[in-house]
């Protein structure tokens, strides 16, 4: 038997509507189990990304220092990184602040639309950066597999053509955006 | 036309050029050059009437004032410092001159103070390179000057007629 | 045809056609089913020449020409998708994307929208220049449309059909280089726009979502693409 | 008007000029009047009058000198001496010596290289008369060129005058001038036009101003041959609202030449017609390109289409239309009186006759220049121009503004013809030559001409529009140093894209500046990008560690 390769799935900025998506492979879900092992991700329960990935699908904006952080460490740990979803190739929803002024976004994000005595949250948090940033912003991505959310068919197909060895060709497959 | 309107020599010189031009719309910038000449600055009565006389529509005339840098649609200071920004005084120092200007007076480029005193403006080019960098102060083309010199000259400038 | 017109004999992507010698390469390559991307182009208006989609190779010429304003000559021989320009038709298509805020997933023509299948024409994946995120404003003044800056693309579609098609000319275009902007009379609302006809055509030839139907939400929006030939072939037949 | 007639209007003006002893013409063009050149003539005219001269010394304005950094530049008839940097409290001295030896303290040599190496064909009244008299004109063949043309050739003999000169376009692009005219004229059309584009865009240069200021009949008269050898009897000089001295002096030449018959109807009684207007221009670089030009004249915004068709063949209202910049028309008049061997002797073997250039930046003799073909930059630099400012060590000339490039110390012995200076990836231009020395960064100076184009840039065609707004950032990105390899590999590529892309000329050559510091200067970006520094010390970079990207 073939060896099983390694697969890991996150999101960072992102609503999770990816991971639904990847959810809606359905039954064809245990192909996946038999091709992929998943190593990480929000549907396991391990919490320190793995040293060495073959696969991953990396959901979401990069919003926060943190986000900086966990792309990169991503990036040196994976062979393929596929940036999953529209948020992740373009930013998508989360840039939409991005023609604002970070502290007017805090200011209508906390203080604005929130009733009663309402503060901006402190550093504890993940630092916000003045812009989200798609994930190729900051790290080489081998596959952009687009879609809000992408469909289940592409998301399948994009594995299995990893998988064979082969590189997805989804431009044609799917609308951009 | 109301009486006021008609007895305006401004309105006159306008007048003058559109019919020059037999009020085609060829006329139509050579117009725009007439009324920021008279009036200092292109209005919306004065697009309106020039839009209305030439049978240009609003929308057109005011595509063509915004896309040439020469006309403003904003009324200048009493007033103005264009700032040459060719390439020969910008490497003599033209990025200097500025901050000291717009820190000295408070005022940006293409902008003019909140007292209407001055109206800072950049010129791409005014062809003075050999006396780079070179200033334009009220019409007289200063040259050879320094972030010092500039900023006493437009503080003389300003207070003359006080 | 009138008898005076000459026809001229090319070559498009190794295909030899016929035309009339008043036809530009645009033209008659649809006309022999070779598709051509375009954005600025919209059969029933004057050729614009802006968007640069439709460039093609023509051998013997060092520069690309815009198929849309090129007339056909006597023995031309016109590439239309060789890797070099696919290669900046997508680079192009990146840049038109990078320039404004077209967050597709929350667009009214989400699926209808001309960007967006072009995208998967030239086969983009991804945009790699910045994204520039500007700060512009919606214009929903207007009791029936919606113009909203940060979809648009300068095409000039919309101003053209006002002009050319309605007769308004309420549309134009103002300032220029990266801050031009489609603008209404003299840069009003378009809700005071005393010009505007209210006609709609300037929605139904915009390619994205810039101009809209109010009360349109996301992916509702699709554009007659018939009212254009339509009119255009009424007119015609009037004459 | 039979050209008896405007000989003796000549031959009296000169008669007029030959009655004193003594010309003192002062240089009434646009720098040295900003150096008050204009109170100097008033004094000057003053102490004349007081010290009873008046019979043998006149007092004349005049055209452009050349040696704008020593304006206010005086002379006495001519070459008897020149003197620079005067003031008006120098006119009693000047006036008291014209007869004896020249005022040493203000004396610049007229041996000196600025002068010497200079040959003179589209200046060659420069400085000599006084451009707002047409009879100084008219005494030094004014119109003679117009005249015979009209009275003996045919205009197909025009045009082969043209093409054996060599001339070739002396706005930039370099197109040979007989084989535009010939189009032109060739060109199928009740109507034609011809257009002079004095819309001088390029920051840095001045030749177009000066020569306007100058010498505005030579241009009328190079538009008038011009018009009869393609068919045109109308006249456009599309002319910059920024120059009112330039506009101020080819109107009173417009209406002095209507009124001596070289313009209007039936020019010096032969049935060709020609008339000249003035259409001003409202500070749009773009609009040197010839089909915005001409969209501006039809008073639309001056966005251009994309040739062909050629203005040749389509152009003002759709009619054939001749285009050529107002260097190329001062040349004219010269070369058909000359003849065309004469001017297609000087220069190189593609490059004939001469090039004004407008001299500035980083130099001793800033000025207004004429040299031919051929000649080195080195010769330019150091034997005309001075050398370099304050001694300071050269760095680069910039020729071709925003469309050209920046030359190294390497090439400083190239020849300067349109083929060489492609060759270094920069281009003739219309004639503006910055020098720089080592105070100026190299990535500053391209960020300075992105910023040029990107604010210029029409917004009709994407490309251009976004494409020269992103290289900006990325050059800002980089002159901050906040930049890595990928963003200049990025910049690189748009280079190439909005290069091969853009609809015209100033999105096709907008990278140039880039492409050619890149080249010549790539230590420097990488200073910047990975040590963090500017090596010239013109940019400001904050050395803080950014807390998020």
């Amino acid at each position: 038997m073939k060896k099983k390769l390694t697969l890991a799935t996150l999101w960072l900025d992102g609503c999770s509507g990816c991971h639904m998506s990847l959810v809606d492979v359905d039954e064809r879900l245990i192909d996946v189990a038999g091709i992929y092992d998943i190593v990480f991700s929000p549907l396991v329960d391990v919490k320190e990304f793995p040293e060495k990935v073959d696969v991953t699908l990396l959901e979401g904006a990069i919003s926060t220092d943190e986000d900086v952080e966990m792309v990169k460490r991503v990036r040196k740990s994976t062979k393929t990184l596929i940036a999953f979803g529209d948020c992740a190739v373009t930013a998508n929803v989360p840039s939409m602040r991005n023609h604002f002024k970070l502290e007017d976004v805090f200011k209508r994000g906390y203080l604005e639309t929130t009733p009663g005595n309402s503060i901006i949250p402190d550093e504890k948090l993940p630092k916000l950066l003045e812009k989200a940033y798609p994930v190729h912003h900051f790290v080489h991505v081998d596959v952009f597999l687009h879609g809000c959310p992408p469909s289940a068919d592409n998301i399948f197909y994009t594995l299995v053509e990893i998988a064979e060895g082969r590189t997805p060709e989804l431009s044609k497959r799917a609308r951009f955006g | 036309m109301n009486d006021a309107a008609s007895k305006d020599k401004r309105r006159k010189l306008v007048d003058a050029t559109m019919r020059r031009f037999g009020h085609s719309q060829y006329a139509l910038i050579e117009t725009l050059h007439t009324v920021q000449e008279a009036y200092g600055f292109l209005d919306d009565d004065n697009l309106k009437y020039v839009a209305e006389e030439l049978r240009v529509p609003l929308s057109k005339i005011f595509g063509v004032a915004t896309f040439y840098h020469f006309f403003t649609l904003k009324p200048q200071g009493e007033h103005t410092a264009v700032l040459c920004t060719g390439t020969a005084c910008y490497i003599r120092g033209v990025p200097g001159i500025l901050s000291a200007i717009k820190k000295n007076f408070s005022v940006d480029a293409g902008e003019t103070t909140e007292d209407n005193r001055l109206s800072l403006l950049t010129a791409r080019c005014i062809g003075s390179c050999g006396l780079a960098p070179a200033i334009v102060l009220d019409g007289e083309i200063a040259g050879q000057v320094t972030p010092e010199i500039v900023v006493d000259r437009i503080g003389r400038m300003i207070q003359n007629d006080t | 045809m009138s008898s005076s017109v000459k026809i001229k004999t090319l070559t498009i992507d190794e295909r030899q056609v016929g035309a009339r010698e008043d036809q530009t390469i645009l033209e008659v390559a649809r006309e022999n089913g070779i598709r051509i991307p375009t954005l600025c182009y919209l059969k029933g208006l004057s050729p614009y020449g802006g968007c640069r989609m439709c460039i093609v190779e023509i051998a013997g010429s060092p520069k690309l020409l815009p198929s849309c304003m090129t007339t056909v000559e006597e023995g031309m021989v016109v590439s239309t998708q060789t890797e070099r320009i696919k290669k900046y038709r997508r680079s192009l298509l990146e840049l038109y994307f990078s320039e404004r805020n077209h967050v597709c997933s929350v667009c009214a023509t989400n699926g209808y929208c001309e960007l967006q299948s072009m995208a998967q024409e030239v086969e983009m994946t991804h945009v790699h220049f910045p994204y520039m995120y500007p700060h512009l404003e919606v214009d929903a003044t207007h009791e029936r449309f919606v113009l909203d800056h940060n979809r648009c693309i300068s095409c000039t579609r919309c101003v053209r059909v006002c002009e050319e098609v309605e007769g308004a000319h309420t549309l134009d275009i103002k300032d220029r280089g990266i801050d031009v902007r489609i603008i209404t009379d003299l840069d009003q609302p378009w809700g005071e726009s005393e010009t505007c006809t209210q006609c709609g055509k300037c929605v139904h030839v915009c390619p994205t979502g810039a101009l809209i139907e109010r009360g349109k939400s996301v992916g509702e929006m699709s554009k007659r693409k018939q009212l254009l030939p339509y009119l255009t072939k009424m007119r015609e037949a009037q004459k | 008007m039979t050209p008896e007639d405007f000989k003796k209007i000549g031959e009296t003006h000169r008669k007029k000029r030959d009655g004193f002893d003594y010309t003192i013409n002062v240089c009434t063009a646009a720098a040295c009047v900003s150096l008050q050149s204009d109170k100097v003539k008033d004094e000057l005219t003053r102490q004349v009058k007081e010290q009873d001269k008046k019979d043998v010394c006149r007092i004349s304005g005049t055209g452009c000198l050349g040696l704008c950094a020593s304006g206010p530049l005086v002379t006495i008839n001519n070459d008897q001496a020149l003197y620079g940097g005067v003031k008006p409290e120098d006119a009693a001295e000047i006036v008291k010596n014209i007869d004896k030896k020249p005022v040493k303290r203000l004396q610049i040599p007229a041996d000196m290289p600025f002068f010497a190496r200079q040959t003179k064909i589209a200046l060659e009244h420069c400085g000599k008369t006084d451009p707002e008299v047409i009879g100084d004109y008219l005494a030094l063949e004014g119109y003679e060129a117009l005249y015979n043309c009209l009275t003996t050739m045919e205009p197909v003999e025009v045009i082969d005058i043209m093409v054996k000169s060599g001339l070739r376009g002396r706005g930039g692009g370099g197109y040979p001038v007989g084989l535009k005219w010939s189009t032109v004229h060739k060109a199928v059309g009740a109507k034609k036009f011809v257009i002079c584009n004095a819309d001088e865009g390029d920051p840095g240069a001045f030749m177009d101003r000066s020569m306007l200021e100058s010498d505005p009949h030579s241009i009328i008269e190079g538009m008038a041959i011009a018009g009869y050898a393609v068919g045109a009897s109308h006249g456009y000089v599309y002319i910059r609202g920024e120059y009112p001295l330039a506009i101020k002096r080819l109107k009173a030449a417009i209406r002095q030449a209507e009124r001596q018959g070289f313009l209007g109807k039936n020019i010096c009684e032969t049935p060709f017609s020609f008339d000249v207007e003035i259409r001003l221009g409202a500070g749009a670089f773009v609009c040197g390109e010839e089909t915005a030009l001409i969209a501006s004249i039809e008073g639309r915004r001056g966005t251009p289409r994309p040739r062909p068709p050629y203005p040749a063949q389509y152009g003002i209202w759709g009619h054939p239309t001749l285009i050529n910049n107002v260097e190329t028309f001062a040349n004219i008049s010269p070369i058909v009186r000359k003849g065309a061997d004469y001017y297609a002797s000087i220069g190189t073997e593609r490059s004939k006759g001469t090039k004004v250039f407008a001299l500035a930046g980083s130099i001793n003799n800033t000025g207004l220049i004429e040299v031919p073909m051929g000649i080195t930059l080195r010769e330019i630099v150091y034997d005309i121009g001075g050398g370099i400012l304050g001694g300071k060590k050269f760095k680069a000339v910039q020729t071709g503004g925003p469309s050209g490039g920046c030359i190294p110390e390497e090439y400083l012995d190239m020849k300067v013809d349109y083929e060489s200076l492609a060759q270094v990836g920069s281009i003739m231009g219309s004639g503006g030559m910055i020098v720089m020395d080592e105070t100026s960064c190299m990535v500053d100076v391209a960020k300075y001409f992105m910023d040029f184009c990107q604010s210029e840039s029409c917004g009709k065609c994407a490309p251009c529009r976004v494409g020269t707004a992103q290289m900006y950032n990325l050059l800002n990105l980089i002159s901050q140093g906040k930049a890595t390899m990928h963003d200049m590999e990025l910049l690189e590529e748009l280079c190439d894209v909005v290069r091969n892309t853009s609809l015209c000329g100033l999105g096709q050559t907008a990278a140039n500046p880039v492409l050619s510091t890149i080249r010549f200067f790539r230590d420097e970006y990488l200073a910047h990008i990975n040590d963090k520094k500017c090596l010239a010390g013109v940019c400001v970079i904050e050395h803080k560690e950014e807390p998020v990207l």
